[in-house]
């Protein structure tokens, strides 16, 4: 029986912390060090490589606590410690590493002169951390703005691109109009409960019996918007493909990857964790939100020539799918969504790994027939790029079939049938895109034979590729453990009807 | 059992060697004539030797039970036992001997008759593999067996037909066949599906042995199965509605028109029907069916051959009609008489159709000779060609007197004898009087168009021409020798079954007793009065007489021009010339509208159109296009997606409220 | 009283409010979004919000607006070129949607917090006579919300090395 | 020498070995320089199917049971586990496999000229996905091995194959893929719901099999689910028209695969998935009359298009149509003759088919041309090839004592008890099969020789000998002694019969299926 | 009599709160100019703020906790928000948001 913090004395909260206080030591250090060189590429790679080795340090701590099993002896005020943070935060830390990995050749190839940016990309991890780690809304809201801030900027760091700071406006005034649905929701969560902590929220709405109470329920569909901004549900995701398509590659990546795991992660807290009582309501809203996202997303993804925009529709679609683990409105869906959102990062990272890889400036030019004939002249890249595409189509032997099957199962588990056959059914309309680009890297002849001369992966990003196909293909055909602790990360997650706590 | 019996698998085996040997010399020696003919002929002589073998071990108990042969066992599926099984038995001996023995004599025509052909070997090839197939046929024990062999004479036919396959219509003619067999075949297949379905067996044995006891007399099933039976018949017999076939398939090389479509295989439906007798006697409704097919088929055929100028489409026609003749024979009960014309018709009709191959092949020589491109089978081209082949012409002059039922001669008594039984079934009921006029018509009209062929080919003036005459000569004793041995069984054929009048009349008929009794209980044989007899002996003298000499006085050789500059037939006469438009009234019916059908609406429209285009590119092209419409949808504008995402907080509200 | 006064700022507090979004420079909204911002103050105090409604004025109508006023002087939209608002249609959806959502969330003026949750009444007047206004919030400030707080240090952390990196002028 | 294999424990390993052998295959064939490839792969294909030929005599006879079983834990957690095991039916198929590919190696020996190495490749991978389909007991494993050989196929028809290819893959891929997603679905329901039932969550086939009725009130649309699956691979009309431009597109060994192993796989589906699963189902009246009636439509109309066809291989294809639909008549039948019937017209048709799309192969290596007009007479060039294709046509056409017959006649004798209209009208096709080939045949080799490219066409190589000569001797070895065959078949067909007739006809139709509605 | 007062202000306030965001909301989408736009989202913040106190009265001071954070959050987004303007202004010489549509589709 792991070890019990007691979060009421400093020293115990100083422990609960310590992963997001070891990371933004990190970044006051990246800071410094940014205020000491920020002379040439060398120094922004010094920079890049001190928020590896932070991110990776924090990593060790977040597994320290898991291993050790840390919980707390009392009630979880403010922040939760329990397998769900760990595993999210896990999750959020692998995708950042992969993101700066990828951060380190590309800055200085697109000549983004802004050391800060990884300062920022660990502060959004750390944003991120509390969301995935919040027992308190108003935690999860500062996790949400901390993030949000973050990522504000990021997507317009690349300060000569209009697209970029395009990209920046649209995202921001979007983003803080759904704060503010989000925080009137809080409000009357709060109002209707006289509490922001999950667990009590939880334990007021069962005690006085306020599960179909007006100002509760309008609070959560208000919350949700807020949500399903953040994850790019439709409609509430009109933002995502023209700040995916704007901003510098390596963020977009961590938008779809990340930013949208920390959305979730926080709104499968937010439900399962305090709202579980009332999960008649807000099951049917996940429901269509689940439907209408994964048709639309990839649907719309059908059309596009660019690349990167249809990458951006299909994480779109993903949402979708994910949102139907939550829907299940079960601990099987949380499960499920660990190891999705994890096959997804690894994916996502992947092929906008190999996007910076072929394309330039942004790669928004980048079209799907420009990689007619990559198989003959880059067979790696093209391979790994198959296995990306084969894994977001969910195909077997990948991780991402794994991950589609333990979706539905979830689903399955719950019921909702035709949701499962609506989700199959866009994932057979996703393989009118996918297939495509496998199409044109092996069966379409070169245009040019100088083409694909300037493709290459630069430096780390040939490890983020090369290992998250390894990777996938490995969870693909041995998913065992990673099933089981991403089982484990969900158990305990919805609080049994007959848990009695004491305050 | 008497041990030769045993040997009948070498009969059969023997053709089969020839077949191997020849259809492997065909690829790696194709000039090595000599040895061809040796394997070629001798599996078929030894195949005769050792089917005399065998019908002389049957020979010593005449009324012995069929001896059943199993040698593996096929298709054994639940209750479906099903062995590859060989019965020889007193029918089966009777074909036995007609299909080896007139098919060696007809092997060694050819040797001379295909002497020139490059295709030598492969002819030599398909010919052993008819033979084999067609012993199959007669030997086999259950309806599957007999199938293998039913379809696979079927297949031989089509590749002789097709024999010189560069011509485009030989290869339509095999193929035309082929099909038109097929929907015969459908007939049996449908037969053996019902047949097992009653009794649970397909062996002829058992089926036969079981049938009294499954079957109503006269009921509804043992009448479909029979009808089923016979559309196999018709199709493999040409008779009407299946008939087309068998003219075109004059196309292939005169000898085989002799063995396939003349002695053995197109009296495949006979055979069939004598061999299921049984069922057909259950099956009074079918039986007048096959009697008024037959004689309706006798008396169409006639008319047609009365106007063809094609010496071997005159032959067809007449062969198509004396099958006509059978039918009517087995039809009305007397099973025995249709074999035995069957039997007869082997004799005098291989010995027509060798004939007139040896005249094509000595006409073929001289145009050869003078590199002119005149048919060589066109009548109009002939004439007094006596003078140059005098054994050809006596010999088909004694043919010709036996199929126009001249008295003393064979087909007089196997004739009389069909038209005897079908007199004598009127009693049971007046339409076989009808049939029974049908078929003297057609006497009738059989000896006018064989006269008319022979005045046409041997007498008058020769219309051949300036340049050829001198080339015309008689074939080589190849040719000629099977040609007397076929004459002698067309003059004393006969003796087998003379009327019952005469004595020792009846053997063929006491020879099957085994096979038909069953069928007599149903159908029990009627005797005529001596009187009646004499009196339809007499008709029957008169009428082939009277055509004789009727041709005799009315056709004048001397008028006809060579083909060439031949006037166009006009009025009735160019409907008989067209053989009534039949093939074109099918093709108008059946054939054109199936492939347009199939091409224009099954697959054009209906597959590649509608299925493919519209439903399954149509999904893709749907989904795609909304995709364009969602893309358009995200026209860039902040204000438009703030307006999209309030709308939605809007109805999300209110579904949560 | 009170309940006057509490009317009386709503009142002003919406009808600015309405000219914040309508008018068409950039400044005169601003301006009007600061007096709503006073007059919220204002309702915070009626409400017993007493150190939130100086915090109100002083961050807000304050900081935030001078920033905002700032930013526009910067970027000199001060008198304003082409409006910024649509036609007629425009303001009508706007207006529809407007009233519907009002409507929508109107319905939680409905509730009232269920009683076992409530506190009883005035609780906050006397806490606040006891602790003052101050320690009434600094008090669970740091204690309770401390987590919370710090969490705020780094956002505001973030924004400003955002707001640097993105304004700079040195590319 | 059998009880020499039994000591070496044979019967444990021989699946796992079948299955391992081609991957290690593609492996060694990637890591050797590409002009040994075909090499290579000959020697494995050939080696695989060394390995599984004593199956034939190791196969109990007699029995249903599935043997050669054995499994080992997969994803334990979930209740999948590696279970494979053979039965009377999945035996041929096995066997059909192994003695398919290396014929399709050869056949592709000059066809392919580039990119070998991965060609060879993709050959073998696909070869244990389509082994693995056959001999998977476990829905999970039996679902992934079911696409997986998708994607080989998907690059053979896209890389290699003709100008149309990349409208032809992608065809292929989605239409099967629709069909497969609703199925994965449909196992995950029966996963579950048994599991809820049993409390054992578990995807092994038998365990599922005997708790099946947990999902009695879902079972319309489960095995609709499967149902669509298989009739879209089958083909089944209306599924069908991925068929034809698949067959065309791909190269020979493509095509060859695609009717000789793939298109079965549907058919096994039904057999052994689909009726005993959903027995009850499966004999509604309702369900009944339109599986017959779309195997019937499928004879006809099969055969009809295939008549007109301008493109041989096309015509192949569709005559493919036609052929199955005598299966699937014959496994509806459910009478002894008619399910083993269908079984050897599987085995026939990967035969029959199988050499048809070789000699098409053969023909456009020569001329670069499929069109039926394009040829003519060539019978006198190339006699030998001539007469191969006649033969072969004819095992197609169902001539007595060919592997066709044996099949058709068969299916038909069994179905006529079952329903004596539909194999009466079913039984035409025989005729209408008559007519596209022969006139096809007709217009190939007989006919002028009218074409000047095609005077001096050579006639068949050595390889082309040793690719035919096999499937020759097949075709007369069932044509004229299928015993060994149908007696292997018989037990399982028996047990499959007494299986799915053994339980009440579904009255779920007849609840009206509003309700079932999810 | 405070009782009284809270419980019948409660629910006017909530109504007040609900019209200025609503208010706000019907701001952000009549105007096009990205600084009034981003003003009306302060404008709805400051009325969730009102909710929050309005309810704190009855519930206790941790709403006015939770406001003051919200104030510290709308500052971090003002900072970050106009800077982000003033880069856009930069490459567009506007801030009109009809003319901000470079990626669409």
């Amino acid at each position: 029986m792991g070890m019990a913090i007691d979060l009421s004395t400093s020293g115990g909260i100083l422990v609960a912390l310590l992963p997001e206080l070891v990371l933004t030591g990190w970044a006051l250090v990246l800071l410094l060090a940014v205020a000491w060189r920020h002379k040439d590429d060398n120094d922004q790679l010094l920079v890049g490589q001190l928020a590896l080795m932070g991110l990776v340090s924090t990593l060790l701590v977040v597994l320290w606590l898991w291993v050790r099993d840390a919980h707390p002896s009392g009630p979880a005020l403010m922040i939760a410690l329990d397998p769900f943070r760990y595993a999210t935060a896990a999750i959020f830390l692998l995708g950042a590493i992969l993101v700066v990995m990828l951060s380190l050749g590309y800055l200085g190839r697109e000549r983004v002169a802004a050391p800060e940016y990884y300062v920022l990309v660990l502060l959004a991890t750390v944003g991120m951390m509390f969301m995935g780690g919040g027992a308190d809304l108003i935690v999860i809201f500062l996790g949400l703005e901390l993030m949000s801030v973050s990522i504000y900027v990021l997507a317009g760091i690349d300060r000569r691109s209009a697209f970029a700071a395009e990209a920046a406006v649209k995202y921001f005034l979007l983003g803080a109009f759904a704060s503010g649905f989000f925080l009137y929701g809080v409000a009357l969560i709060y109002g209707a409960t006289g509490t922001t902590n999950l667990t009590q929220i939880h334990l007021q709405i069962t005690s006085l019996g306020l599960e179909a109470n007006l100002m509760l329920l309008i609070g959560i569909g208000l919350l949700l918007i807020g949500f399903g901004f953040k994850v790019a549900a439709v409609p509430f995701h009109m933002w995502a493909p023209d700040v995916y398509d704007g901003a510098p590659t390596p963020i977009t990546a961590f938008m779809a990857a990340a930013v949208k795991a920390a959305g979730f992660a926080a709104l499968i807290r937010v439900l399962l964790h305090a709202l579980g009582a009332s999960d008649g309501v807000w099951t049917e809203v996940i429901w269509w939100l689940s439907v209408i996202t994964m048709i639309v997303g990839n649907v719309v993804a059908l059309a596009q020539t660019q690349l990167k925009r249809m990458l951006a529709y299909s994480s779109i679609g993903h949402a979708g799918y994910i949102l139907a683990a939550v829907a299940s409105g079960s601990e099987g869906g949380a499960a499920a969504f660990l190891f999705y959102v994890l096959m997804y990062t690894l994916m996502t990272l992947g092929s906008f790994g190999v996007l910076a890889a072929v394309g330039r400036r942004g790669e928004r030019d980048v079209r799907i027939d420009d990689l007619s004939g990559l198989a003959s002249r880059h067979p790696w890249i093209a391979l790994a790029m198959t296995v990306f595409m084969l894994s977001l189509l969910g195909f077997p032997g990948t991780a991402g079939f794994v991950g589609k099957w333990l979706v539905l199962s979830s689903v399955i588990r719950a019921d909702q049938i035709l949701l499962a056959v609506l989700m199959v059914l866009a994932s057979v309309i996703s393989a009118g895109f996918y297939l495509p680009v496998v199409m044109a890297m092996y069966m379409k002849p070169a245009p040019s034979a100088e083409a694909h001369e300037g493709t290459q992966l630069v430096g780390a990003a040939r490890w983020v590729v090369g290992v998250t196909a390894v990777l996938l293909l490995l969870f693909g055909v041995w998913p065992n453990r990673v099933m089981d602790v991403a089982a484990d990360g969900a158990d305990g997650l919805r609080p049994a009807p007959t848990r009695i706590f004491t305050d | 059992m008497p041990a030769s019996v045993g040997w009948v698998w070498l009969v059969v085996v023997l053709p089969f060697i020839g077949f191997l040997a020849n259809g492997l010399m065909s690829f790696i020696r194709p000039q090595a004539k000599n040895a061809v003919t040796f394997v070629g002929v001798g599996v078929l002589v030894a195949a005769f030797a050792a089917a005399v073998a065998v019908v002389a071990g049957l020979a010593q108990d005449l009324h012995a039970a069929p001896f059943v042969f199993t040698y593996w066992s096929w298709m054994p599926v639940g209750e479906l036992e099903l062995a590859v099984e060989l019965q020889v038995d007193q029918l089966s001996a009777v074909m036995l001997m007609v299909v080896t023995g007139v098919g060696a004599l007809i092997h060694v025509f050819s040797v001379g008759y295909m002497r020139d052909d490059p295709g030598y070997p492969r002819y030599f090839a398909y010919l052993n593999l008819f033979v084999f197939f067609m012993l199959v046929l007669v030997l086999g024990a259950s309806f599957p067996v007999m199938f293998v062999g039913w379809e696979g004479v079927g297949l031989c036919s089509y590749l002789l037909i097709g024999f010189w396959y560069l011509d485009k219509s030989n290869a339509d003619a095999g193929k035309k066949a082929f099909i038109m067999n097929r929907i015969g075949d459908f007939g049996f297949l449908i037969a053996m599906f019902l047949i097992f379905q009653a009794t649970g067996s397909l062996s002829f044995v058992e089926v036969f042995e079981h049938a009294p006891s499954t079957f109503a007399i006269n009921g509804g099933m043992i009448t479909l199965i029979t009808l089923a039976l016979f559309l196999g018949c018709a199709g493999k017999s040409a008779q009407i509605p299946l008939y087309t076939w068998l003219p075109d398939a004059m196309a292939g090389p005169t000898p085989v028109s002799a063995l396939i479509h003349a002695a053995t295989m197109v009296t495949a439906g006979v055979y069939l029907v004598a061999r299921s007798n049984v069922l057909f006697a259950m099956a009074p409704i079918s039986s007048v069916v096959v009697a008024a097919t037959g004689a309706a088929t006798a008396l169409f055929a006639a008319t047609i051959a009365l106007k063809q100028w094609d010496i071997k489409k005159v032959l067809a026609y007449s062969t198509v009609s004396q099958l006509g003749y059978m039918f009517l024979g087995v039809g009305v009960g007397a099973y025995a008489g249709g074999i035995f014309h069957l039997v007869t018709h082997a004799f005098f009709k291989a010995l027509l159709f060798l004939g007139s191959g040896s005249v094509i092949f000595a006409l073929h020589r001289a145009y050869h000779a003078t590199h002119s491109h005149e048919d060589a089978q066109d009548m109009r081209n002939m004439g007094g060609l006596r003078r140059y082949m005098p054994w050809t012409a006596t010999l088909m002059w004694i043919a010709t007197l036996a199929i126009a039922g001249v008295p003393g001669f064979s087909g007089f008594f196997s004739k009389d004898g069909v038209l005897a039984a079908t007199y004598a079934r009127g009693h049971d009921h007046p339409v076989f009087y009808f049939l029974w006029v049908l078929g003297a018509v057609a006497a009738l009209l059989t000896a006018f168009y064989m006269t008319r062929l022979m005045i046409y080919t041997f007498h008058g003036p020769n219309r051949t021409g300036k340049h050829e005459e001198p080339h015309l000569a008689e074939a080589p004793w190849v040719m000629t020798a099977p040609l007397v041995i076929l004459a002698l069984g067309s003059i004393c054929g006969g003796v087998i079954n003379l009327p019952h009048v005469l004595p020792g009349a009846g053997w063929l008929e006491h020879l099957f007793e085994p096979v038909t009794e069953l069928s007599h209980r149903y159908l029990p044989e009627v005797h005529l009065s001596a009187n009646t007899e004499w009196m339809l002996i007499g008709i029957a003298t008169a009428i082939a007489f009277v055509g004789i000499v009727a041709a005799w006085q009315l056709l004048k050789p001397a008028v006809i021009q060579p083909a060439k500059e031949a006037p166009v037939e006009a009025g009735i006469q160019k409907v008989l010339l067209n053989k009534w438009y039949v093939d074109e009234i099918y093709s108008a019916l059946f054939v054109r509208p199936t492939v347009w059908l199939s091409r224009h609406i099954l697959w054009r429209f209906f597959d590649a159109g509608v299925i493919d285009n519209a439903l399954v590119n149509g999904s893709a092209w749907t989904a795609r296009a909304f995709g364009f419409v969602g893309s358009a949808v995200q026209t860039g504008r902040l204000g438009w997606y703030l307006l999209v995402f309030v709308i939605g907080t809007l109805v999300l509200l209110r579904t949560v409220m | 009283m009170e309940v006057i006064s509490f009317w009386v700022f709503s009142g002003i507090a919406i009808i600015s409010a309405l000219l914040c979004i309508t008018r068409k420079s950039a400044v005169v909204s601003a301006l009007w979004l600061v007096l709503t911002l006073f007059s919220i103050a204002a309702l915070f105090v009626i409400l017993d919000a007493h150190f939130i409604g100086v915090i109100q004025v002083l961050v807000y109508a304050g900081a935030i607006m001078v920033l905002f006023l700032f930013v526009i002087m910067l970027l000199n939209l001060g008198r304003g070129g082409p409006t910024d608002l649509p036609g007629w249609l425009g303001h009508a959806v706007t207006l529809g949607i407007g009233i519907v959502l009002a409507v929508e969330l109107w319905a939680v003026t409905r509730i009232v917090p269920a009683t076992e949750i409530r506190l009883p009444a005035g609780t906050l007047d006397r806490v606040n006579e006891q602790e003052g206004a101050v320690a009434m919030i600094s008090g669970p400030l740091f204690r309770e919300y401390l987590i919370p707080f710090e969490i705020t240090s780094v956002l505001l952390l973030a924004a400003i090395i955002g707001a640097v990196v993105l304004a700079k002028r040195r590319l | 020498m059998t009880e020499l294999l039994a000591n070496m424990g044979y019967d444990n390993w021989v699946l796992d070995a079948l299955l391992a052998l081609p991957l290690l295959g593609a492996l060694i064939v990637l890591s050797f320089p590409s002009k040994e490839s075909k090499k290579i792969a000959l020697v494995v294909t050939l080696l695989e199917f060394l390995l599984s030929v004593p199956l034939w005599w190791r196969f109990t006879i007699g029995t249903a049971a599935m043997q050669f079983q054995h499994s080992y834990p997969w994803i334990p957690g979930w209740g999948v586990s590696y279970r494979v095991g053979l039965d009377g039916i999945s035996l041929f198929m096995v066997l059909l496999t192994t003695f398919t590919m290396p014929l399709a190696v050869l056949g592709s020996w000059n066809y392919i000229k580039d990119k070998l190495s991965p060609y060879y490749a993709l050959l073998l991978v696909l070869t244990t996905g389509m082994l693995g389909v056959f001999v998977a007991l476990d829905l999970f494993v039996f679902y992934v091995f079911w696409e997986i050989m998708l994607i080989p196929m998907y690059f053979l028809i896209g890389v290699w194959g003709g100008p149309r290819r990349l409208y032809a893959a992608i065809k292929f891929f989605i239409y099967t893929f629709v069909g497969s997603l609703l199925m994965l679905v449909a196992i995950l329901v029966i996963y579950v719901m048994v599991g809820r039932a049993t409390g054992v969550y578990s995807f092994a086939y038998d365990h599922l099999l005997a708790n099946i009725s947990a999902v009695e009130a879902w079972a319309f649309w489960l095995f609709g689910a499967f149902a669509l699956a298989f009739a879209i691979k089958v083909p089944m009309f209306p599924f069908h028209t991925w068929l034809p431009d698949a067959h065309v597109e791909a190269p020979t060994a493509g095509s060859v695969i695609l009717a000789g192993i793939l298109l079965k796989m549907g058919t096994y589906g039904f057999l052994r998935f689909a009726l005993p699963l959903f027995p009850a189902v499966a004999l509604h009246p309702t369900i009944v009359n339109i599986m017959v009636g779309l195997a019937i439509v499928g004879i006809i109309y099969g055969a009809l298009v295939a008549m007109v066809q301008p493109d041989f291989k096309k015509l192949i294809a569709y005559s493919s149509v036609s052929h199955l639909g005598f299966v699937m008549l014959g496994i509806w039948a459910l009478t002894e003759q008619s399910v083993a019937g269908a079984i050897i017209i599987m085995i026939n048709h990967g035969i029959s088919t199988g050499a048809l799309f070789f000699m098409a192969g053969m023909l456009s290596e020569r001329r670069h041309t499929r069109e039926i007009a394009a040829f003519g007479g060539i019978a006198k060039v190339v006699p030998a090839f001539a007469a191969v294709l006649t033969v072969v046509s004819l095992s197609s056409v169902g001539l007595p004592g060919t592997n066709g017959f044996v099949g058709e006649f068969l299916v038909l004798l069994g179905s006529f008890g079952t329903y004596p209209w539909a194999t009466a009208v079913a039984a035409t096709g025989v005729v209408f099969a008559a007519a596209y080939l022969l006139w096809a045949l007709q217009r190939i080799i007989y006919n002028k020789l009218d074409k000047p490219e095609n005077e001096n066409l050579p006639d068949l190589s050595g390889r082309e000998y040793l690719v035919l000569i096999p499937l020759l001797a097949c075709i007369f070895w069932v044509g004229l002694y299928p015993k060994p065959f149908l007696e292997r078949i018989e037990a399982s067909a028996k047990a499959l019969i007494t299986t799915v007739q053994g339980s009440p006809v579904s009255t779920v139709l007849d609840a009206g299926s509003e309700e079932q509605l999810p | 009599m405070q009782a009284v007062q809270g419980a019948e202000l409660l629910g006017p306030a909530l109504a007040v709160s609900a019209i200025l965001f609503s208010l706000g909301v019907a701001g952000v989408l009549l105007r096009r100019n990205a600084i009034v736009v981003f003003m009306c989202i302060e404008l709805m913040l400051n009325a969730v703020n009102l909710s929050f106190i309005a309810l704190a009265q009855q519930l206790g001071r941790d709403g006015h906790i939770f406001v003051l954070f919200v104030m510290a959050v709308a500052a971090a987004e003002a900072a970050v928000g106009l800077a982000i303007i003033i880069a856009i202004y930069r490459h567009k010489q506007t801030v009109n948001l009809d003319k901000v549509n470079l990626l669409s589709g």
